[in-house]
């Protein structure tokens, strides 16, 4: 009878993280377990309700990337209704979408991730945790990102109504047009993301590139799997976070599909197991192969790394610098690396920020023209986005009067769940050798989890960058002969 | 409001065995005892009896009982009663509850005692939840407006209208037809005495003409009524006659001249009338009206013969309706009946063959005014009939038409009888009856005067059908229940006693007035025995026949009784004002508005008070339905007696059960 | 054992038209089943869809609104926002599957006869729903 | 004397209530002057073991927000109850159940049914469903329970106070957490933070209505562009803003879309759902049975409107029969 190490985090994923590593006689691992125990039914419970509803409803399936559901869920009514929203509304549409996206991956990155690599992650962990960040950073620095990280929540609830789940969603366009006094305000904002964001590459590039050790951790084999990665792609296959086409390549690089939202059921299948509430995503094609990676499993990544994985380049000249940046100091297309998505993030930011200026500059950005009201019977609708976390796919469908009869979900952070479980499996394989159970264990598995920024709802519970552990190690007979804290 | 602590007395009454019958009143009390709040709990075999009054004012003296519960009857028949015996005792009147146990309890459920006794207790406990959260509640004096209104000039109508013009109050007489009158004005005679009907009536057509606290209204009808109780106003629909009344003398020239007719509806159509007419020589007034839809003027547009004609110069074609409005402390409807339409009666033939006649119609052929000067002859071809059959119950007391009793036909057959007997005394007259109905005051007697005539052979038994001969000759079978044969009738003339309905016109007055009515449709008063005139709305009463049928003597005397009840009502000279009005919690209200459109009496308003807007209740308007109160979102609304923490615990009592 | 459970039904009543013809059905002495408790208000527009909710969560198996006929409301109009607010109810419960439980009647002070008859009908449709109590 | 100890947990929550806590920003820094936050695992480093070493009652306020779904947050919830003076329930669906709520529409098998077998994207051929103990290979796993029904907060543990919204906007947040440190805490029960009349006081648009408000049709937001100088009820969309506890500045309003109820009812309103359906069904302006469903027919999902936050708090919650 083998020994249990039980790893309970009290930070969540919509619910607690729970990691469960299994001993075999020797102490050496069998197999960690990644359980994430919530459940809440947003796709039975839809069902009944006017579809109009669900921009506002399935926002409540995450207060952090409420605008992610609220995007995606718009374009799914859109796409039902069968009604084009005018030029004006989808410009907001994706301005606002982008300020959102800035504001979210900077929360993680410096209040999340931040530690990991400015304090560093070999600190001791007195440091190692957001106020050590702020020392490193100085306070100048830490009033940057809070007033940032304000402006841009204003900025969301001039348009959305609210910051958190928003209400200006409709099929055809948005409740309210801008008018210019807001837009001057947007703008100003808008300008100063882009220095800010570009500040922020800096800092990401003196704590991680030129910090050798950090560098060589990132490029380690603990971290690495060769996984398919997904994102969406405009039609020159730059990176998109609005709309686009399904990109998927394989762990060569090589594109495997590209495909529009309609087609996701031929591509994208669900693996249920009865430990978890979760579902986990894998590439029907290739098909289930439990957890392993490689080109014959299915289990693929999505996120900022799979999104410029997949992408050709970036649409805007500074991400597009930093984007080849990265792939020559990584040795090219696609990387492996699950901290690399900490670096991937930070070029998304500064894309971004310029889409985000690009948008709030436009002269038809403030045209009343921001509805068609849809005339169209409606029957089946199907909207994507790209979420901080990963894609993420709105499927409805209807009766003639709109009301809903089956909705089905594809939510970004369940795309990566499987090789969360991989990286998890794999840290713990490399840590845990003969029953001894390695320190070190608790600081990587947390960063190879935190690295997805699993489902910010959850991420943001454990706001100090530090996923508090205990690691609970058993002898054969059960008994408790050691506990580990961080 | 008061603070003081809530001491409840409950008092069972046993109704004699209306109540103890079924349940132990004893018991009820003993449970009622045990529930919070509750001082004392008694019962009494007769609680509205003096000295059980007399025990409730007790306990209020000297127990300080400060909200009582009658478990007795239904509040709506003494719930005033017992709030007189509060206010006596010095207690609000509005702390009492009352627990229907008699209607609502014993006499429903006599089958099932102990499920009686279970919700007999339940009800209690319901009440005793209730009353401990009433407040007391103040009314204020509303002054009545001195005036009548009376609907109907029949002779109800004209019965009231007298009474309380000699009583002293200003009187509004409305007819719809250009005469008062009514159905009286067309009989020849009046049984049982067989009295000239016209020479006891025109004399009090005239009085009403001529009395200074009357103003007649013919041709006229109610158009709306509105206010309450005490205050009614009510607009008037003055149709136009096209002659200018005063001008016209009635003089009749220019009826000769007319040259368009139609049947007459005073004489049953049995002849024919002019476009411009009187309608009947002693009508009151006397003024001729043009019949629009006969005018060859008004519907051509050729004629104008009586304008020219006119020494008056009274027509006037221009004329259009004209609306007044009255307003009145009281209302009287005595809009009579129509007689039930005999073509419904199929196998008799009406309207198929001529000499089949209503009793109606045998009254103008027998009126020296009528279409014969008073020769009864046969329609068809003006014959005097030498064989008469009179069928009573035509309609009456027959499920597939009408179930009830027309209270008339029996003494009108009698009396028919009498008038073809005085007129063909050589002629044969067959009375078919089903029961001899003569329960009035000398009704017997005329009863078995007719029967001891010669050749007036009593039939018990309705005709199957009648049949004609070529000859315009009548023939029907009627089995005789008395000589237990079946009878081959042939007559001359037959004459329906038709039976009687709720006249034309009155569903649409009824719902202006908010009167109840029986499933037949005639007007419902309160109480069967007790409040024969009155309804469920003060100020309003019912007279004659529209209550239900009549003859001419109780129809005289109901005319009175509602007189009386409306003179006892002004008299009063005020009543309460209604205790139930919605209130407004200010700090609650957010003046959404949603409760203004819900009050149908315009009482609610928005109001701006220190910046906030907030709903406004007009306590004169309002009148306490509650509607405000169940659309508010917020619940700042509040009726009072019924707010939802004086109805909740009740539901929730009522809903768990003991 | 549906077949023999006793329902509890609490029927709210206006003064005007539907208390009477509980009343009236008293005088005349019509038997119907015990099964019904009447809450009395002046007009059925006061009953607020809250009422009806509380008394299907406080253990009635069924809730009767009654008021007066269309066009014979005390209060003009009060019964036609009775009906109104029922039928938005009635169609909200259908959703929750208790939709059968609530009903709304018009009776006029005459109708004590119908009122009987229409109190054993309606008891026995409740009976066949069986107790409301325990969807927990 | 000490600093006011503070605790927030979250149960079946979005994450979103957290949010609106940092989203007050410097506000939490004034909050932190007078109390120390003993308990948030969102943001500190805090485990059930340091919970139970509080002594009971020791935690002077515990705001916990989410509806209770699984055995785990009920347990955690009780734990929190028995160490704290005050419970705080914090946001739509610790306080009336939320949007998940909805869900007691449905059996639970229903919901796994769909969500693991049925969903069009599930390839479950073995038809396998989480269970709350699963034996693998190496071991057994324990899942905590997913219960019937998701109750709100007050259902499971005594709740002092209520705060409203979903979520809570910073300025009722900032107020409901002065409330606290300041110790001016009204009568146990009472909702903090929020206003104690109806939206439409504070709405911008509600001199806009007409003195009659009735409506000959009822609209659904999608089907038309809604004046927004003009009430929008008055246009015919079924705002809520009669019915909903006003505090929140109209947010949605302003945003030219109508409230929908987040801040539940006001205090004398004992189910939500069933006010809003009187008002909303009494200023329809039809008197017969047919034109008033015809009218209904665009109130395409009565419970989704008027239910939206508060179904497992309606009077009828548990008599609903589940699908």
């Amino acid at each position: 009878m083998g020994k249990i190490v039980e790893i309970n985090p009290i930070t969540r994923l919509e619910g607690h993280g729970r990691i469960l590593i299994f001993l075999d006689e020797e102490g050496n691992v069998e197999r960690a377990y990644f359980q994430i125990p919530e459940l809440r039914g947003f796709e039975k419970f839809a069902v009944g309700r006017p579809a109009e509803l669900m921009p506002q409803l399935t926002a409540r399936i995450c207060g952090v990337c409420s605008w992610a559901h609220h995007m995606a869920s718009s374009k799914a009514l859109d796409d039902l209704f069968k009604v084009e929203p005018p030029p004006t509304a989808k410009k907001i549409r994706e301005m606002v979408y982008n300020a959102f996206m800035l504001e979210d991956h900077l929360f993680h990155f410096y209040i999340l991730a931040g530690p990991d690599f400015i304090v560093g992650p070999k600190a001791p962990k007195e440091e190692r945790n957001i106020i050590g960040a702020v020392k490193k950073l100085g306070a100048e620095v830490v009033k940057k990102i809070v007033s940032m990280r304000k402006q841009l929540r204003e900025v969301e609830a001039l348009i959305g109504g609210k910051p958190i789940h928003p209400v200006m969603g409709l099929p055809g366009g948005i409740s309210k047009p801008i008018t210019e006094e807001e837009r001057e305000k947007i703008v100003k904002v808008a300008r100063e993301s882009v220095v800010f964001a570009k500040f922020t590459y800096d800092i990401l590039k003196k704590a991680v590139v030129e910090n050798e050790r950090i560098f060589d951790l990132v490029k380690s084999e603990e971290f690495t799997h060769r996984t398919y990665y997904m994102g969406l792609v405009d039609e020159k296959n730059r990176l998109n976070f609005y709309e686009g086409k399904v990109r998927v390549i394989d762990p060569r690089g090589r594109e495997f599909a590209k495909f529009d939202a309609h087609e996701y059921r031929e591509h994208l299948a669900e693996h249920v197991e009865p430990w978890t509430y979760a579902k986990f995503i894998y590439l029907k094609k290739i098909g289930w192969r439990g957890f392993v990676d490689g080109e014959d499993s299915g289990i693929l990544c999505v996120g900022p790394l799979a999104r410029l994985n997949v992408a050709d380049g970036m649409e805007t000249p500074l991400a597009q610098e930093a984007y080849e940046e990265m792939y020559g100091m990584l040795g090219g297309k696609p990387v492996h690396h699950t901290l690399a998505m900490h670096w991937a993030r930070v070029i998304e930011m500064i894309y971004a920020a310029e889409r985000f200026r690009e948008l709030a500059e436009d002269p038809e950005i403030t045209s009343p023209e921001v509805r068609n009201v849809p005339r169209e019977v409606p029957t089946l609708g199907i909207g994507v986005v790209e979420a901080p976390r990963g894609t993420l796919i709105h499927h409805y469908e209807t009766d003639e009067k709109g009301t809903l009869k089956k909705v089905n979900l594809i939510v970004a952070t369940q795309n990566n769940i499987a090789r969360i479980c991989l990286s998890i499996d794999k840290a713990a394989k490399a840590l845990v050798k003969g029953g001894v159970v390695d320190e070190g264990i608790l600081n990587m598995v947390e960063m190879a989890f935190r690295a997805y920024d699993p489902c910010h709802a959850c991420a943001t519970h454990s706001a100090p960058g530090r996923i508090p552990l205990v690691v609970e190690v058993y002898d054969s007979e059960k008994k408790l002969i050691k506990v580990l804290r961080n | 409001m008061s603070v003081e602590e809530v001491k409840i007395g409950v008092y069972v009454c046993h109704c004699g065995k209306n109540i103890a019958g079924v349940i132990d009143p004893r018991k009820i009390a003993e449970f009622a005892s045990k529930l919070p709040g509750v001082v004392v709990a008694r019962d009494y075999p007769y609680m509205c009896s003096e000295p059980g009054q007399a025990l409730i004012e007790k306990d209020i003296r000297e127990l300080r009982v400060n909200r009582v519960v009658v478990a007795a009857c239904s509040p709506r028949m003494h719930e005033p009663t017992f709030q007189g015996v509060l206010a006596r005792a010095g207690l609000n009147p509005y702390l009492l509850e009352m627990v229907n146990l008699r209607e609502h309890v014993t006499w429903v459920h006599g089958d099932d005692p102990e499920a009686a006794e279970v919700k007999a207790k339940e009800l209690v406990s319901a009440g005793v939840e209730r009353v401990a959260r009433l407040e007391p509640l103040e009314t204020e004096r509303i002054e009545v407006v001195q005036n009548a209104l009376v609907i109907g000039g029949g002779i109800a109508g004209i019965r009231a209208a007298l009474n309380l013009a000699n009583a002293g109050f200003k009187v509004y007489l409305v007819e719809r037809e250009p005469s008062i009158g009514g159905k009286m004005a067309k009989l020849d005679k009046t049984f049982p005495t067989l009295d000239c009907s016209q020479c006891i009536l025109t004399p009090l057509m005239v009085d009403v003409a001529n009395h200074s606290n009357i103003s007649l209204y013919t041709y006229s009808e109610v158009e709306s009524v509105e206010g309450s109780p005490g205050n009614f106003l009510v607009k008037i629909r003055l149709k136009p006659t096209y002659v200018d009344w005063s001008k016209c003398v009635g003089c009749g020239i220019c009826i000769e001249k007319c040259p368009s007719r139609v049947p007459d509806e005073f004489d049953e159509g049995l002849r024919q009338r002019k476009a411009i007419y009187i309608q009947f020589p002693q009508a009151v007034p006397r003024k001729a009206v043009i019949d629009p839809d006969a005018c060859f003027y008004l519907t051509k547009g050729v004629c104008r013969v009586c304008e020219r004609v006119c020494p008056a110069g009274a027509i006037d074609f221009e004329q259009e309706p004209r609306y007044i409005e009255l307003k009145v402390g009281t209302i009287i409807v005595a809009v009579g009946f129509d007689l039930y339409n005999p073509v419904k009666l199929y196998e008799y033939g009406y309207g198929r063959y001529k000499n089949v006649i209503t009793g109606l119609q045998l009254e103008r052929l027998s009126s020296a005014g009528g279409p014969t000067g008073g020769k009864i002859v046969r329609p068809s071809d003006r014959k005097i009939p030498k064989t008469v059959a009179i069928v009573l119950c035509a309609g009456s007391r027959d499920k597939a038409h009408l179930e009830y009793c027309c209270r008339i036909g029996c003494m009108a057959g009698l009396k028919h009888a009498y008038y073809i007997k005085t007129s063909i005394p050589d002629a044969k007259v067959f009375i078919c009856y089903t029961d001899m109905r003569s329960f009035g005051k000398g009704y017997e007697e005329f009863y078995s005067r007719i029967r001891s005539m010669e050749d007036v052979y009593f039939v018990r038994g309705r005709p199957m059908e009648i049949f004609e001969l070529p000859d315009g000759t009548l023939q029907m079978d009627v089995y005789d229940q008395n000589s237990n044969r079946m009878l081959k009738i042939e007559a001359d003339l037959i004459v329906l006693e038709v039976g009687v309905v709720p006249p034309k016109g009155f569903e649409e007055l009824r719902k202006k007035l908010k009167i109840p009515t029986s499933p037949e449709g005639w007007g419902l008063e309160l109480h069967p025995k007790l409040k024969p005139v009155e309804i469920t709305t003060d100020g309003i009463y019912l007279a004659g026949f529209i209550q239900g049928p009549k003859d001419i003597p109780d129809a005289v005397a109901h005319g009175g009784a509602a007189a009386a009840a409306a003179i006892t009502f002004m008299s009063k000279g005020y009543i309460e004002s209604e205790p139930y009005i919605a209130e407004v919690n200010e700090e609650l209200c957010s003046g959404c508005g949603i409760c203004v459109p819900m009050c149908p009496y315009d009482a609610i308003s928005i109001v701006e008070r220190e910046g906030r807007r907030i709903a406004k209740v007009d306590i004169t308007k309002c009148k306490g339905c509650g509607a405000c109160a169940g659309a508010c979102p917020s619940g700042a609304m509040q009726q009072r007696h019924f707010k939802d923490s004086q109805l909740m615990p009740e539901i929730v009592a009522l809903a768990r059960g003991i | 054992m549906c077949s023999e459970f006793e329902p509890r039904i609490i029927v709210f009543a206006c003064n005007w038209c539907s208390y009477a013809a509980v009343d009236l059905a008293g005088t005349s002495r019509m038997t119907y089943p015990p099964h019904i408790r009447i809450v009395r208000v002046m007009c059925s527009s006061r009953v607020t869809p809250e009422f009806v909710l509380k008394a299907l969560a406080e253990g009635a198996d069924a809730v009767l609104i009654t008021g007066c006929h269309p066009g014979d409301c005390h209060y003009i109009s009060g019964n036609y926002k009775t009906l109104r607010r029922y039928l938005l109810l009635k169609k909200t419960l259908d959703q929750m599957g208790l939709g059968d439980r609530v009903r709304l009647a018009w009776f006029s002070a005459a109708e004590g006869e119908r009122f009987a008859q229409f109190i054993k009908e309606f008891v026995k449709d409740v009976r066949k729903l069986g107790p409301l109590s325990g969807g927990r | 004397m000490g600093k006011l100890k503070i605790a927030f947990y979250w149960n079946a929550s979005c994450g979103g209530c957290e949010e609106a806590v940092l989203d007050i920003g410097e506000g939490i820094l004034e909050v932190l002057e007078k109390a120390e936050i003993v308990f948030w695992p969102v943001a500190l480093d805090f485990k059930l073991d340091d919970l139970k070493k509080f002594a009971n009652g020791e935690i002077d306020v515990s705001f916990i927000n989410g509806g209770i779904r699984l055995s785990e947050q009920e347990h955690v919830s009780k734990l929190l109850r028995k160490k704290s003076k005050l419970v705080v329930a914090f946001g739509s669906c610790a306080h009336l159940g939320g949007v998940p709520g909805l869900a007691n529409l449905w059996k639970k098998k229903s919901i796994f049914d769909y969500y693991y077998r049925e969903a069009p994207t599930v390839k479950n051929p073995r038809g396998v469903v989480p269970s709350t103990k699963t034996r693998v290979p190496e071991g057994e796993i324990d899942l905590p329970e997913f219960y019937e029904v998701l109750k709100p907060l007050g259902q499971v543990v005594k709740v002092d106070y209520y705060v409203p919204g979903c979520p809570p906007p910073p300025n009722v947040v900032a107020k409901a957490l002065e409330v606290v440190v300041e110790g001016e805490l009204p009568p146990r029960g009472s909702v903090l933070g929020a206003s104690n009349r109806a939206l439409c006081e504070e709405c911008p648009l509600n001199e806009t209505k007409p003195k009659e408000l009735l409506l000959k049709e009822f609209k659904r937001v999608h089907e038309f562009v809604p004046d927004p100088e003009k009430c929008l009820l008055a246009q015919g969309l079924p705002c809520l803003g009669p019915v909903t506890r006003g505090g929140c500045g109209a947010q949605c309003i302003r945003a030219n879309m109508p409230c929908t109820g987040c801040f539940g009812p006001l205090d004398n309103v004992e189910d939500f759902g069933a006010r809003a359906i009187s008002f909303l069904a009494s200023i329809l302006d039809y008197d017969t049975e047919e034109e008033i469903l015809k009218a209904l027919e665009k109130i395409v999902d009565p419970v989704g409107l008027f239910y939206l936050y508060s179904l497992p708090s309606s009077l009828v919650r548990d008599r609903i029969r589940r699908k």
